[in-house]
């Protein structure tokens, strides 16, 4: 039961980009055709969940250290600590994308290493260390959230795609008529608010 | 012998000259059924439940629901007019109308003028304009509107007057013109999310007060607090029974929509009584009956195969149980349509026809 | 097995018009036209390669000689409908509205005619030599298409054919002619089914398909049909029941595989006319050089039926019909739902022309190209189970591989979905687009 | 406090070095030979994609750059700078004589078409095209309904009088609106020439004019004063585009072209932008 609040929570409920707004670059910057969303709602959902574990595990064990007795409370360092590793792991998925898959590296294109400062992955990092979530959990929050994103993505993606065929005056096409949409999709989100 | 024959008639032949002829790509007619005519045949089963509204609201809902139109067909001309595009054509297609009487029918019957004003704007402008028009927009207007005060404007959108009679029972012809009182209720949906839910099994529910059956036959009948069009069922089924005969709606959205909300929350009630009252309830309360006929089914925001529409429908039903049962919202009828709205291009997509000959080998069915 | 008692066939989606328009000419009897001052022969008649002219200006010709030899094994020969002299090449409005070459012959009056070709006992004869017949007489198919009949008939080897259907269901509004001939003269069309089925070796698999409205027509046909040994199936009346893939999928419940041939379904499809031409060529040794032409339509006088010889200008056929009551608004090759309308009334008849029809102004569609309202009206109606709505979305926006992803390409550009559309949206042209858009750009690759 | 300097230190070096092997042992299991040329020549590159070059788009342009098959100077959107800037970079010949233009050879406006046919259907070049031979007399022309206009990347045509007018300034000679026409009544030509014969039709000179006002009678008028610069071919004459010198507004002065088909680009647009019932006989 536990799982399955944190999972429509973190999906529905605080969907990453549409209740908390966050990762709203990627959001609008890689939503024009499905394909290269889901390739990216991939690369997330693979970033978040390494980066929620290894960070929680960082938070619980490294950040207030005890040693010989002496405390040394290095909290100050946690989101230097999170990017750092945030940037590693990004790094090695643009690397292994990059050899696998050149077609879905070339249409990501710049925002694949702009996960790096996808203020959702450290977002997620940093509501697991303020909750003080188990690692399972924090691994299980991030993934949940990294899904929540691909889902926000992917039926922002499949509405552009159908926006591409519509006939807006000129002056909204295309981001204006983006945001718009993305609005009333936020709104539709709204209606979760209670749930869990 | 044939100069003789065909000299005879020429003079009383009226042969073509040409001049009208008019090249055009195949086929040359076309049936009688007009967009215009399809948003008018809509608007006259929205009657019904407009009636309804005022029978029981007064003239005041009558009011609302004639400005919320005037409104929509105002800020379409002015959208039209700003970007250039054909006014008359636009407005006599009658779309931002029967946009502006299903937004109407979804407000509570005492909304200043200005809740009217918002929702045109809302619904006409970002919800369909901005798309590029009529059949562009993903999402309903109306119930981009509608969920748009609900959460820019709560404490107006969720303000019920009472309707009349609703202690006598029923209303009468005498109170007509006297029912602008400012006496308000809850609606029977909002009681019940106000009301402790308890998980246990055995518990005889506590929804019996709001849940039983001389209530539930007066919600049905539309003596209830909610919105102008959504209380009085009749008048709702009669509008769906004339939008089915004239296949302007898919049937099995209102049908698999109603009956998913029915299946979800009998379910739950069956095992937990005490987290939500009767299917029944559900049904004849709140917004479902209304936006089952009327919202989910706008033909431009629904799938356009039929299993498409069943998904959509079935997608609406649990997301609509779901927010009324666990939900903060006591109604969840317009977010799970916008919900749903959003996921029409992927149910599309998923429910694709297959088109004649695409198999991999021939079947043979006859002989 | 009483064949009349069965069940009526039908397939699926496809669009119930409502008004028919049959009525106008349907009872009026098939009319033979008087000799005319000139006829133009247009010279591409079938599909495929147009046959080479073996006659010089100034010559003098015959009835039934022939005036053009096929060129090629996809092409037809074509003969002299008059016996006069031969003016030359010309140009005429061809019906798509491209200018086409054809043969200029002027009647002596004399109707000397040709000796006919020695008849065939068809349930005897070689099979070669029935097709040999076929095509010396210049068939080709009479209900659109103009594909050379002899080459329908031949399909290669490896295809197995089991069933051959004539198609009767005249599905197309107004039109009337095969309706007349089945009535008039069900004999030749019988005749004709059995020598198509003894040439590709079919035994009790042929079919005569005639949609319920022609109930007359089908009565007519199966007094005789036992002695012929050819089923009479009665249709539903629903358009395009008279598609080739449609009239498959009615009779026998198979499914031409997209980008197919009948043949992949084990059938040839023939329309009426001309399996009454094959008679005509088998048992009575004449070529193919006239059809029954309904000159129909609401501003028509006198609307009827007429064996018009090819290459008479469609103003002439106006004429026999006494004219027209009002200026029309279109002038159309064909039924209205497939037919092409023309700028010119003098586009001659050519072998393919099954009825002229003039509307009135206010009758014809007028496309409008409004919002689409995602009705679905075009996606229920639509025969091939395609959703024109979202092919003409995305050829509005120039995306032909979407619309190509929409199966566009197997679209029959029969017209029910621009029928039924309320926005009246001209889908049927934006389908073409789309479709010669794709061909152009395989083509380039 | 000099301890939690040195434990932070500590902390976040030896992570950094973890984390840095990691990613080095991936770099080397993954590894893909790029050639850091091609995305140097994609950023000097427009990026408008226009598929000007007869490449794929400007990466795939790029790429045939480094390999040799094109000289940078094929990109027709690239300024000289540009194109030079690229040519620098990979130590090549920039290559040169690519740049054109297109420009509409049709003179036939709404008010010269003497042939009007009700059309009624989409409002599309191509589509028209599809129908009864379109909705202009004339089977060759320019048919006014802006295919080519929606396909410019540019915005460099416009729609005058139902006819496509090209603005020399802005085109870039990319080509898309020529394979757009189905008329083929655009021609890419060389950017320094500046007369052109405004009519596409190889039909017989009565039969054009019956169609159309300005249409070229093929009265070889311009072949005998200028035979270097014009060729009639058929019923059409042509402008003798890759001739060593281009024809000027003298020679058209001097041709004096007795519909007007043969006109300067400037008085082309100034006829169709300025005075609409122009015709050149009056």
């Amino acid at each position: 039961m536990k799982y399955i609040e944190l999972a429509v929570g973190a999906i529905l409920v605080y969907n990453f980009v549409l209740s908390r707004f966050l990762g709203i670059c990627p959001f609008l910057g890689v939503s024009k055709r499905i394909s290269t969303a889901l390739g990216m709602s991939g690369a997330v959902i693979t970033v978040m969940t390494l980066a929620s574990a290894i960070t929680s595990a960082i938070s619980r064990y490294l950040l207030v250290l005890k040693f010989e007795g002496k405390v040394y409370d290095l909290r100050f360092l946690q989101v230097l600590l999170f990017i750092l590793v945030i940037a590693a792991l990004v790094q090695i998925i643009e690397i292994s994308l990059q050899k696998l898959s050149p077609k879905l590296y070339q249409a990501l294109g710049i925002y694949l290493p702009l996960i790096t400062t996808n203020c959702a992955v450290l977002g997620a990092a940093t509501i697991n260390a303020n909750v003080g979530r188990s690692v399972l959990d924090a691994t299980l929050f991030g993934c949940f959230s990294g899904i929540g994103f691909a889902l926000a993505l992917v039926l922002f993606a499949s509405l552009r795609e159908r926006l591409d065929l519509a006939a807006p005056p000129r002056a909204c096409a295309g981001i204006p008529l983006a945001l718009v949409t993305a609005g009333i999709l936020a709104m539709a989100f709204i209606g979760f608010s209670g749930l869990c | 012998m044939d100069e003789t024959s065909k000299n005879v008639p020429e003079n009383d032949i009226k042969l073509p000259t040409g001049e009208k002829l008019v090249v055009s790509s195949s086929p040359h007619l076309s049936s009688p059924e007009r967009t215009s005519k399809i948003m008018g045949r809509v608007l006259l089963a929205l009657a019904f439940p407009a009636a309804a509204g005022i029978w029981y609201f007064g003239l005041r809902a009558a009011w609302v629901i004639f400005l919320t139109t005037v409104f929509c067909v105002a800020a379409e001309a002015v959208w039209c007019k700003l970007a250039r595009k054909p006014v008359k054509a636009t407005i006599l297609d009658g779309s931002a109308a029967v946009t502006g009487v299903i937004l109407a029918l979804n407000l509570p019957p005492h909304v200043p003028f200005y809740v009217p004003l918002i929702g045109a704007v809302l619904a006409i402008w970002i919800g369909k304009q901005i798309f590029g028009g009529l059949g562009y927009n993903p999402f309903n207007p109306a119930v981009v509107a509608r969920v748009g005060l609900l959460i820019a404007l709560p404490a107006i959108m969720t303000t019920w007057p009472a309707p009349r009679g609703m202690n006598s029972g029923y209303p009468s012809f005498k109170e007509f013109k006297t029912s602008v009182d400012a006496v308000t209720c809850a609606t029977p949906l909002s009681i019940a999310g106000t009301m402790p839910k308890s998980t246990d099994r055995y518990e005889t529910s506590h929804f019996r007060k709001i849940d039983n059956v001389e209530l539930i036959k007066k919600y049905a009948l539309g003596c209830k607090g909610g919105c102008i069009g959504e209380t009085c069922i009749p008048a709702i089924v009669f509008g769906a029974i004339l939008l089915v005969c004239f296949n302007l709606i898919n049937w099995r959205v209102p049908i698999c929509y109603v009956g998913t909300v029915a299946i979800v929350t009998g379910v739950v009630n069956y095992f937990y009584p005490g987290v939500t009252p009767s299917p029944l309830f559900h049904l004849v309360t709140g917004g479902l009956m209304f936006a089952a006929v009327f919202m989910a089914t706008d033909m431009v925001t629904c799938p356009i195969t039929g299993t498409g529409c069943v998904i959509f429908a079935v997608g609406c039903g649990v997301i609509t149980s779901v927010i009324r049962i666990w939900g903060n919202y006591p109604e969840g009828v317009s977010f799970a349509i916008l919900f749903m709205n959003a996921l029409v291009p992927l149910i599309d997509k998923a429910s694709a026809l297959r088109p004649f000959g695409h198999t991999a080998k021939p079947k043979e069915v006859a002989k | 097995m009483n064949k009349s008692s069965r069940s009526v066939m039908t397939f699926k989606n496809g669009i119930h018009p409502v008004y028919h328009g049959k009525e106008l000419s349907e009872s009026a009897e098939t009319r033979v036209a008087p000799l005319l001052a000139r006829y133009t022969v247009p010279l591409a008649q079938n599909a495929g390669k147009p046959p080479e002219v073996v006659v010089n200006p100034g010559d003098h010709v015959k009835k039934y000689q022939l005036i053009a030899k096929a060129s090629g094994f996809v092409s037809a020969n074509l003969h002299s409908p008059v016996s006069g002299t031969v003016k030359g090449l010309v140009d005429v409005p061809g019906p798509m509205g491209v200018p086409a070459k054809a043969l200029e012959i002027v009647p002596d009056g004399l109707n000397e005619e040709m000796e006919p070709l020695p008849a065939i006992d068809w349930r005897t004869a070689e099979p070669k030599a029935l097709l040999d017949r076929i095509a010396e007489c210049g068939l080709v198919g009479m209900g659109g298409a103009s594909f050379p009949t002899h080459v329908k008939l031949s399909p290669p080897p490896e295809k197995e054919i089991d069933t051959l259907i004539l198609n009767g269901a005249e599905c197309e509004p107004y039109l009337t002619a095969d309706h007349r001939l089945m009535l008039e003269d069900p004999e030749s069309v019988l005749a004709g089914a059995a020598v198509m089925g003894r040439i590709l070796g079919i035994g009790d698999r042929v079919f005569i398909g005639v949609e319920m409205n022609k109930i007359d027509a089908i009565h007519r046909l199966n007094e005789k049909a036992e002695a012929y040994g050819v089923n009479i199936i009665p249709l539903k009346v629903q358009y395009p029941q008279g598609s080739e893939k449609q009239l498959i999928n009615a009779i026998t419940g198979r499914e031409v595989p997209a980008g197919g041939l009948p043949m992949d379904a084990k059938c040839v499809v023939q329309n009426t006319g001309t399996a009454a031409a094959v008679a005509d060529a088998v048992l009575r040794g004449r070529p193919l050089v006239e059809r029954i032409v309904t000159v129909t339509g609401s501003v028509v006088k006198n609307p009827g039926n007429w064996k018009l010889l090819i290459g008479t200008p469609v103003i002439e056929a106006i004429k026999l019909a006494g004219g027209v009551t009002e200026e029309p608004g279109k002038l159309i090759l064909g039924g209205p739902m497939m037919g092409f309308a023309q700028k010119s009334f003098e586009v001659p008849v050519s072998k393919n022309t099954s009825g002229i029809l003039l509307l009135a102004q206010d009758q014809a569609v007028n496309y409008v190209s409004g919002n689409c309202i995602r009705c679905g009206r075009c996606v229920q109606g639509c025969p091939m189970h395609l959703m024109p709505c979202a092919i003409a979305a995305a050829v509005e926006s120039y995306r032909f591989d979407l619309a190509k992803k929409h199966h566009v390409m197997d679209c029959l550009e029969c017209g029910a979905c621009a029928y039924v559309c309320p926005a009246k949206r001209p889908l049927v042209q934006h389908n073409r687009r789309a479709k010669a858009e794709i061909r152009r750009l395989t083509a380039k690759k | 406090m000099s301890t939690i300097v040195l434990v932070s230190v500590i902390v976040m070096g030896s992570l950094g070095l973890l984390l840095g092997l990691v990613i080095g042992f991936f770099a080397k299991i993954f590894k893909v030979e790029t050639d850091s040329r091609v995305d140097l020549v994609a950023e000097l590159l427009p990026g408008a994609n226009c598929g000007g070059c007869g490449k794929a788009g400007c990466a795939d342009f790029a790429k045939s750059v480094v390999s040799g098959e094109n000289p940078p100077g094929k990109c027709p959107v690239s300024s000289a700078e540009q194109i030079n800037a690229i040519a620098m970079a990979l130590g090549i010949d920039a290559g040169g004589g690519f740049k054109k233009r297109a420009v509409v050879r049709c003179g036939g406006d709404i008010h010269q078409v003497a042939r009007k046919i009700n059309y009624n259907g989409v409002l599309d070049c191509a589509s028209a095209s599809l129908i009864a031979g379109g909705p202009k007399g004339c089977r060759y022309g320019c048919i006014g309904m802006g295919s080519c206009a929606a396909v410019c990347p540019f915005g460099a045509i416009e729609l005058v009088n139902n006819l496509a007018l090209v603005h020399p300034e802005i085109c870039v000679g990319c080509g898309k609106c020529v394979s757009a026409c189905p008329r083929g009544v655009i021609q890419l030509v060389p950017i320094e020439s500046t007369v052109h014969v405004y009519c596409n039709s190889p039909e017989k000179g009565p039969e054009k004019r019956k169609n159309c006002k300005v249409s070229c009678l093929g009265c070889r008028k311009c072949e005998k004063t200028a035979p270097e610069k014009f060729k009639v071919e058929g019923f059409l004459a042509h402008v003798q585009y890759d001739a060593p010198v281009l024809p000027t507004e003298e020679d058209v002065e001097a041709v004096k072209c007795p519909t007007g088909a043969l006109l300067t680009a400037a008085r082309h647009k100034e006829i169709e932008t300025n005075d609409p019932e122009f015709s050149v006989n009056e």
